[in-house]
């Protein structure tokens, strides 16, 4: 499928969800609650096959984290994005995701990546763990106005 | 020189090796710290016991070649007069290696000696 | 029947324990751990831990300007450094419309897949090194010091050459550049074949490499992997063919794609992407185009706010650069979807139950660059 | 001509005139006991030397130049920063063991040279089973090296130590039937009686194809008794760091490198022994001038070309070939050279009744 047909096809499938476009490919938002339901579609339905995550990883829009997922089909060989909004709660307090892993294994490490530099948890993950900065890095760097640690006190 | 050689050759290895040692001991620096004495882990400090009862994949090996290497001493004297024995000697080791090969066989049989 | 001594029996009780190999190992090639839990000298349980040099590349690039932020970029897969400058370069291109003269376009085509010839060879030495064969790792430095001859010679630096900016590169090539890229290829043509002789052939290298460290199709594509690592498995991933850039579209050149699933596919793969990078040099070398190496650009670039993602095919795999703009001189946000990272994952399913030397081995055909997982 | 023989003899009678007979028989121990040490010190010297040119020259590279005309003093300069290099038992080791094993290892390797015959008469001991001895001997070193990996307390080491033991071990016995093929030929086990019946030509010649065999696995067998690549597992340095000896630094470190070039010698001793002469001449029959100059050569260099020679070839192994695994490395033996070797014995011995051999 082509963009075009894609948006329209992504139009038809999922009602609720708002279809839109990036520079590079076709965007589709959908809620937090619908967010396995449509990646298991987009995996399994014959027409898409978006069987392939390339990339997953979060931006933090201040009053909201976006979680974006690029996936890709290795049949078709189309691509799109797949958002999901996120509510931001107050540290230390972490906002919650389901975990893709089940569908896509690839999730694994990109969700850890997430959990650790901007502290988003998944659930129904195998092994969440602070992959890169390790349990005793203060705080979750990547969020916008991270406040950095004293290093001396840190490295103590 | 007879068995005295043996015991020559004995002593020489102690001595040289405990004089190399003591030279080094006695050459080399020293300083200590805790960290020093961790075993070498490729730098994480080591998790468990080491001293643990290992996978019996090795012994098995070491089993069968037990077997064997009785045969392999059986085989030294016949081998130092095969020559004068003649044929009576090599019919008897044919008999003698079948059954090592059947025991050989059989380790084959028994998955001894497939890793596990 | 019943067997009277069963061997198996008593092996089942056994104690586990974990080794970690790594991060001061010699054959991790950087700071990479493995946790790995053994029984004797089997795998049951593997988890890799990372984040020894981690930089906070992604959080440093909010800081600085495009331009800048491509400085960054070659520092994480030292060994591709010219096509992470690629990358973000098109993707800052992209995002603010700028176009690149055909020969910018040409010499970074040059560039990167000398850059891969040289980031293949110093795979093959070091897999072979891993394997435990010593000699060719030498072979394969003569070769490579050759071409970091020339980028040291052209871009002023051997590994982190930061000579891809948007619009163009650095500076112009040299008037020695193409006779000296035609002795590295001349070379080549004759050092493949013996590199073939020395190691394709060798009995205990492909008992090593054949039926060990199996990653099938399916699970390839379930953890995302790219790069030879894919191709090897069957999955047609070859960006430079899928989304052309840079004017790959106009070369001939195939994209080796192979189904044996193991880490002798892999090693033979890397050995055939070697022979089309020297293709493709050969169809370019003597048709760059004359004109500007670099189009002026602004001092300050400002891309529109939106969303870009550009992906390049590195020598290990995809590199995705995805690139959040706010309408500022910087990145709101620069996300590097590195190709070791994702090839990480297959460091589970590929060693679970297979030996110590075998880790070892399939670990080798993957290629990691540690810089790069960790960024 | 002297002999090296006469020397010996000489320094012997020298002893007893001045001596009362027990002092004489120590102090003669004793110089035997130092030359030995002493040649087998410079033979050591010359490999690790051979060694890192033959590799340098393999690898495209110079190997050591800077110490010394063509870097001919940097074994001196190693044994030195060796000698300066703390030697220190970790916390958690086996503190005994720890300590021991690097002596046993070297000392064993050294007792396998009592019966080795260096030269017409020149020999500690001609005992009758010299074979044997070396065989029982040489197979007691890999108990110090599973004393060093498991008294280390390093999970490398254990790993290392437990390969050790199964790859040694195994190893032995297609080495014992190779050494029995000619064993069987030859119908002694006594050393010197074994390059004596060789003066006529050399077994590999003489003994046709069953003996090429032998020797071809006694070689490969050698070099997995030796711990060298491709066998050299319990070392393996991309997988185990450095195996059983990670621990070890120092001189006690230097016992194991110079254990593990010492028993190169001592097979390559057996291996020219028993296959290539020992220090019989090479000669062509029937062309007396060819065989009246290689006469002229002393026996002594004789067996030091063989055993260099076979030295070189281990050497070569190493720095061609890729490492096996460790069960393909126990296949290889338990599945093809130990069966083959025992057929190629039974053939040794059928060519013997029958007297097939020259």
């Amino acid at each position: 499928m082509n963009r075009e047909e894609l948006k329209a096809y992504l139009t038809e499938t999922f009602p609720t969800a708002t279809i839109g476009d990036t520079f590079d490919f076709p965007l589709i938002v959908v809620a937090k609650e619908n967010l396995l339901e449509v990646v298991g579609k987009l995996k399994n339905a014959p027409e898409t096959k978006m069987d392939f995550l390339f990339c997953e990883t979060a931006v933090d829009r201040i009053e909201q984290f976006e979680i974006v997922y690029h996936l890709t089909s290795t049949t078709y060989r189309h691509d799109m994005v797949l958002k999901v909004m996120l509510d931001k709660p107050e540290l230390p307090e972490l906002p919650k995701i389901d975990s893709v892993y089940s569908l896509l294994e690839a999730a694994e490490f990109y969700e850890n990546e997430i959990f650790d530099l901007f502290g988003v948890t998944f659930d129904g993950h195998p092994n969440l763990r602070r992959m890169i900065l390790g349990d005793e890095w203060p705080g979750y760097p990547l969020r916008k106005g991270y406040e950095y640690p004293d290093i001396e006190q840190t490295l103590k | 020189m007879g068995i005295a050689s043996i015991l020559t050759m004995l002593l020489t290895g102690i001595g040289f090796a405990l004089i190399a040692i003591g030279i080094g001991k006695g050459f080399g620096m020293h300083s200590w710290n805790p960290q020093k004495g961790e075993p070498y882990e490729c730098g994480i400090p080591t998790e468990g016991v080491t001293w643990v009862q290992f996978n019996v994949g090795y012994y098995l090996f070491s089993l069968v070649y037990l077997v064997f290497d009785v045969e392999i001493v059986f085989l030294f004297p016949w081998a130092t007069v095969v020559k004068e024995m003649g044929m009576f000697a090599f019919v008897e080791i044919i008999l003698f290696s079948l059954f090592l090969f059947m025991g050989l066989l059989y380790a084959f049989k028994k998955k001894a000696l497939s890793w596990m | 029947m019943e067997p009277i001594i069963n061997f198996a029996a008593d092996v089942e009780k056994t104690d586990e324990f974990v080794v970690n190999i790594g991060p001061q190992h010699p054959s991790t090639h950087g700071v990479l751990r493995f946790q790995t839990t053994l029984d004797g000298e089997i795998i049951k349980d593997i988890v890799p831990i990372i984040g020894y040099i981690h930089r906070g590349i992604e959080k440093m690039t909010e800081f600085l300007s495009y331009k800048q932020s491509i400085y960054l970029t070659s520092r994480m897969d030292y060994l591709s450094s010219f096509m992470n400058n690629q990358a973000c370069a098109l993707v800052v291109e992209k995002a603010c419309g700028i176009e690149v003269p055909a020969r910018a376009q040409a010499i970074r085509i040059l560039m990167c897949e000398l850059q891969r010839l040289a980031s293949h060879e110093l795979w093959w030495g070091s897999c072979t090194m891993d394997v435990g064969a010593v000699t060719p790792f030498f072979m394969a430095f003569r070769d490579r010091e050759t071409i970091m001859d020339v980028f040291e010679a052209n871009t002023g630096n051997r590994l982190t050459t930061n000579y891809i900016l948007p619009g163009g590169v650095m500076m112009d090539i040299l008037p020695d550049f193409i006779p000296q890229v035609k002795e590295i290829l001349r070379n080549l043509k004759n050092f493949l074949p013996e590199y073939e002789a020395l190691v394709n052939g060798n009995f205990i290298f492909q008992k090593r490499m054949k039926g060990v460290g199996i990653l099938t199709k399916e699970q390839a594509i379930s953890l995302g992997v790219t790069g030879p690592v894919a191709r090897a498995s069957g999955i047609s991933c070859d960006v430079r063919k899928l989304h052309p850039y840079d004017g790959y579209e106009k070369l001939d050149f195939k994209e080796v794609v192979a189904d044996g699933c193991d880490s002798w596919t892999r090693y033979l793969v890397r050995l055939e992407e070697m022979k089309q990078s020297i293709h493709i040099i050969e169809q370019l070398i003597d048709n760059i185009p004359e004109g500007d190496f670099r189009t002026k650009t602004k001092a300050v670039l400002k891309a529109p706010e939106g969303e870009y993602y550009q992906r390049v095919e590195t020598a290990r795999g995809e590199l995705g650069v995805y690139f959040v703009s706010d309408g500022t001189a910087k990145p709101y946000r620069m996300k590097f979807r590195s190709p070791n990272f994702s090839n990480l994952a297959v460091a589970k399913p590929l060693n679970v139950g297979a030996k110590i030397g075998d880790l070892i081995a399939s670990m080798a055909t993957i290629d990691l660059v540690i810089p790069d997982i960790d960024r | 001509m002297i002999k090296l023989a006469d020397i010996v003899q000489w320094i012997h009678q020298w002893l007893t005139d001045v001596l009362p007979a027990f002092w004489a028989t120590i102090a003669a121990n004793a110089l035997a006991g130092i030359a030995i040490l002493s040649l087998v010190l410079v033979c050591v010297i010359i490999c690790v030397y051979m060694e890192r040119k033959v590799a340098a020259f393999m690898q495209l590279r110079l190997g050591p130049m800077r110490v010394g005309k063509w870097g001919s003093l940097q074994v001196l300069a190693d044994v030195i920063k060796l000698l300066l290099k703390e030697s220190f038992v970790p916390t958690r080791a086996d503190k005994i063991l720890f300590v021991v094993a690097p002596v046993l290892v070297l000392t064993v390797s050294l007792m396998a040279l009592a019966p080795v015959s260096f030269s017409d008469g020149v020999q500690m001991w001609d005992m009758n089973i010299g074979v044997l001895y070396i065989t029982a001997i040489s197979s007691l070193g890999v108990i110090g090296v599973l004393m060093a990996g498991w008294a280390s307390n390093n999970k490398f080491s254990l790993v290392g130590a437990m390969r050790a033991g199964a790859q040694i071990i195994s190893y032995e016995l297609s080495a014992a039937l190779s050494i029995l093929a000619i064993i069987a030929m030859t119908g002694t086990l006594s050393m010197n009686e074994l390059v004596q019946s060789q003066a006529d030509g050399w077994w590999i010649f003489k003994g046709h194809i069953p003996a090429v065999i032998a020797f071809v696995f006694y070689v490969i067998a050698a070099t997995a008794e030796c711990n060298r690549a491709p066998f050299d597992l319990a070392e393996a340095e991309q997988e185990l760091t450095a195996g059983y000896h990670t621990e070890y630094s120092g001189m006690q470190f230097g016992m194991f490198y110079l254990t593990e070039y010492i028993n190169m010698i001592v097979v390559s001793i057996i291996a020219s022994t028993l296959f290539l002469g020992g220090w019989q001449p090479f000669h062509i029959y029937g062309f007396t001038a060819f065989n009246q100059v290689m006469d002229y050569i002393p026996q002594f260099f004789w067996l030091m070309g063989k055993v260099f020679f076979i030295i070189f070839l281990m050497m070569w192994f190493r720095w061609t070939f890729p490492r096996l695994r460790i069960d393909q490395l126990l296949k290889l033996e338990w599945k093809y050279l130990m069966p083959i070797s025992l057929v190629n014995l039974i053939i040794a011995a059928l060519c013997t009744v029958m007297g097939w051999h020259f």
